[in-house]
């Protein structure tokens, strides 16, 4: 029991041995024998503290530091990305709603406008009321023509500033987009040049993890997103949905129908590697998009017909 | 207000001809999770919602609870601490080390462990107790809520490292998290044969119930490790 | 059919016409007789116009031109301030769930702060990470101990502009408040004394119109906004509700439970009357308010006691 | 590809196996209300979805539908143009008075309008036909689609206002807006009563179903005034 000597009383540096030997131990179920010595029994025994209470007292602080530092340690550069996704999904909702919202009060004065989303939300926020379109607009005819009643003063106040708040919220959306093109350029260049910036954000999002995603197997990587789709199908009148996620990169949408399903099913499978290389190696290699270039140059090729009716 | 103590450190107050489960509060004025807090002859109780507690279900489900004050309990799946927090004011001379996988999760339990100190909190995943072997001493109980396929697996394999000789297994299984399709009574069956004969360890099952209308599809279950005298 | 020559064919002035003959006859079924000269006919036999084609295309401009200044009258006082309130109510709901995401995101870098809502995006627009909090600042031993993950230079640029957003959101917030507040002194001063503008202007918002609200009984008043949480009930799992908008005034929510009833009867009763002075005077009469104030002192002097149980 | 004129200016088209319904566009290139453009042999067609469109229902449902190109239209309930728009396409050589009561909504009818000629939209109620009774000139039918309780009445008042000696009568009565308990063959039997005796013109009912599975809970209705010699 002379090991004691070994160990300061520090609860920092006992948290940091702590979260090593978890660490350490996790693969290797034999690492730890059953018949094992007593923790408790052994540190009271050499005297490393004296009393049972102290035990219980030090062990807490440790453990709470473990803890807490395994915590901080979570803020991987892929949980990132996946934070910065969730977002832009809520700003998107959002923004959209506060956009209907104006959309309906900005329509009782311009109702001819036609304008929807960020456009309409700029066209408010640049003019307030249609009496301030200059001339050389091209909704000028129509603003002077309009139906719409008159925009008194506090209103049009009013309606500008909620107007810069939608303003706002869309530069952010934007700015969220950037920085999850850029970060996806660094921690998952490979993923990133297959599936491309977005597409492959979602996907870890949906995963969980970038750890996750590179363990699916490429069927499962094919209908990512379908099953969110699917509880949405069953919960309200959403359609049924037929893919996952995947089909929106351009490879498969722009396809004609009988390619789609043999494109997704190369596109998967080099993301499924991708995702593999980011995850163990971190460096991008190039030959992934060369090979699958030519494996869905080699399919667009062998089938440029669609098959016959049965 | 009738108090009456229904099993060590677990109460039922009377309060406008309504039984309400409670548990002396280890820290008074503190609600953990928006509970209603009630004092009655300078003790203040926090109300437990069994549809909000396994633990809480099993107690008005009448199991005989084999927590006392001074026990050792081993937790797996403390979520944000709901449970775990009555059960921290019944062990007012004993500790519960509480597992949980999700650091998310466990930042809201770390929280609650700051007020209390009887919590030791371990942020490890109870499919691995080797990782946990060095902190977690041996427990009187291991009480398990995890939503996992292997559910009597992990209370197995646990139970090996951490469980005394006489100590206790409490079990709270969600059949779906096992399968979603397959009745939740065949589900229920198959893991009770699977404790008490599908490991190489194996256990007596002294009471199993489901936590209707508590719980829908979860059944509670207690049982001891039969001593094996070769180990 | 001499007649004709009152008219001139100036769409606008005879779409003004229709609109006026169309607002003198709607409040009187008898004024226009059911065997009637027919337009067509009589615009074609006196020359008004030349072909049955020239009277349609005449008609039809006519007409598009009433609907259109009829639509641009619609812009009333009252139905601005119940775009404000929905917008209010539109900007409450996106601004809670971005505060959400904001408590989420910025929970992994100080989980211990506690703080949501306007508080937090305020918080956290002011210091971005926690290593800017200022040591003279309750939360600076908070911060300095927190277990949050370190909060990278381009992650604290991104939640600083998105918390600024919705700092934006809730000044907006503020302005509209205060733009029903004097609105509805303007537009319904009684209304507004007896509810309070915000009750005020959401009893309209609810009945529909100013007009509207004039029109129901005062038992009818009592209970607007529960059928709005009934269906809520019904289609969600909200609690069921058990009284109108109305039990938010502080008259009734701070009365002891026994008065509540009587005391929101009488205060129904007042808020009609308001509402309808307010639609058919316009003018503050300071006698509802004093008869109201007697009314509950009374109510309140008559049931000091919790009636005894049964 | 098939096309078939199911009565003046309603076609029905065959497209992939599936029968589709519709009217010719008389703006062609220009959707109303984002439904489908068919091109064939130089003719544009615009899909007609017959459970947004209760005149759409009863061409499905077999009634004798009684416009002509030539027709003068009093359509009561407008809404935002959907069958309007329709209405507007059978009447090559007719006119469709358009008659609606919320200003938000004539917003919309009246872009529509804008586009298309022989639309005159009036913003007003139709309970007050005399408000409108300057305008409007006697129409060969009249049709009616309005939630309101007192849906017999309404087509009454303005049937002895505007209908033409043997012009027709188009009803589709909703039983929810009369009454939202009764069950709705009880209110469409007595709204029928209503329309043969109950007012001081009566009306002979030609046809009547109910438009499901198009519209649950409505009934469509055509009928004839009986003329009254003493008039």
């Amino acid at each position: 029991m002379e090991d004691c000597d070994l160990f300061d009383k520090d609860p920092e540096k006992l948290a940091e041995l702590v979260v090593q030997l978890q660490e350490s131990s996790k693969e290797n179920p034999q690492s730890v024998p059953l018949q094992r010595a007593d923790l408790r029994d052994a540190a009271l025994e050499c005297g490393f503290v004296e009393l049972d209470e102290d035990y219980d007292i030090l062990l807490r602080d440790v453990c709470i530091r473990a803890a807490k530092s395994q915590i901080s340690q979570t803020d991987t550069d892929d949980s990132r990305i996946i934070q910065a996704v969730e977002a832009l999904d809520d700003i998107d909702k959002n923004v959209n709603e506060l956009s209907e919202r104006l959309f309906e009060w900005y329509g009782r004065y311009f109702p001819e406008l036609e304008m929807t989303g960020e456009e309409l939300a700029r066209f408010v926020s640049a003019y307030g009321s249609r009496t301030n379109v200059p001339e050389d607009h091209e909704m000028s005819e129509k603003a002077s023509s309009s139906m719409g009643a008159e925009l008194l003063f506090a209103d049009e106040e009013l309606l500008r500033t909620f107007a810069n708040n939608i303003c706002s919220l869309y530069d952010t959306r934007r700015y969220i987009e950037n920085y999850i093109n850029t970060s996806m350029g660094s921690v998952a260049p490979n993923l990133c040049e297959i599936a491309g910036a977005s597409l492959g954000a979602r996907l870890m999002s949906m995963a969980g993890s970038l750890e996750k995603l590179a363990a699916f197997p490429s069927s499962t990587v094919q209908v990512i997103g379908a099953s969110r789709a699917l509880f949405k199908h069953l919960r309200s009148r959403a359609p049924s949905p037929k893919h996952g996620i995947i089909f929106n990169n351009p490879v498969i949408k722009n396809a004609p129908w009988w390619q789609r399903g043999k494109l997704a099913r190369a596109l998967a499978a080099k993301i499924s590697l991708a995702a593999r290389t980011d995850f163990y190696s971190g460096e991008l290699d190039p030959s992934i998009k060369e090979a699958l270039d030519k494996k869905l140059e080699h399919i667009r090729q062998a089938n440029p017909n669609p098959p016959e009716r049965k | 207000m009738p108090v009456r103590e229904l099993s060590s450190g677990i109460y039922e107050l009377d309060i406008d001809d309504r039984k309400m489960l409670a548990t002396r509060n280890m820290i008074p004025g503190m609600s953990v999770y928006g509970e209603r807090l009630i004092t009655e002859d300078d003790t203040e109780y926090r109300q437990w919602d069994p549809s909000r507690s396994k633990l809480g279900a099993m107690v008005l489900k009448n199991f005989d609870i084999p927590l006392k004050s001074d026990s050792i309990v081993l937790y797996l799946g403390a979520a944000s601490g709901t449970t775990v927090s009555h059960v921290s004011d019944i062990l007012t001379d004993g500790l519960v080390y509480a597992v949980e996988f999700s650091p998310r999760t466990m930042r809201d339990l770390i929280q609650l462990c700051d007020q209390r100190p009887n919590i030791i909190p371990i942020l490890a995943d109870a499919n691995k107790p080797q990782s946990y072997a060095h902190i977690v001493e041996k427990a009187d109980v291991i009480f398990q809520d995890v939503a996992q396929p292997n559910q009597a697996e992990i209370a197995a394999i646990n139970s090996k490292y951490f469980l005394e000789e006489h100590g206790h297994l409490m079990l709270s299984i969600k059949s779906r998290s096992i399968d979603t399709v397959a009745s939740p009574k065949k589900i229920f069956k198959e893991e009770v044969r699977k404790l008490e004969s599908g490991f190489d360890i194996e256990f007596e099952v002294l009471e199993r119930k489901e936590l209707e209308p508590f719980h829908e599809d979860h059944l509670g279950l207690v049982a001891k490790m039969f001593v094996d005298d070769e180990e």
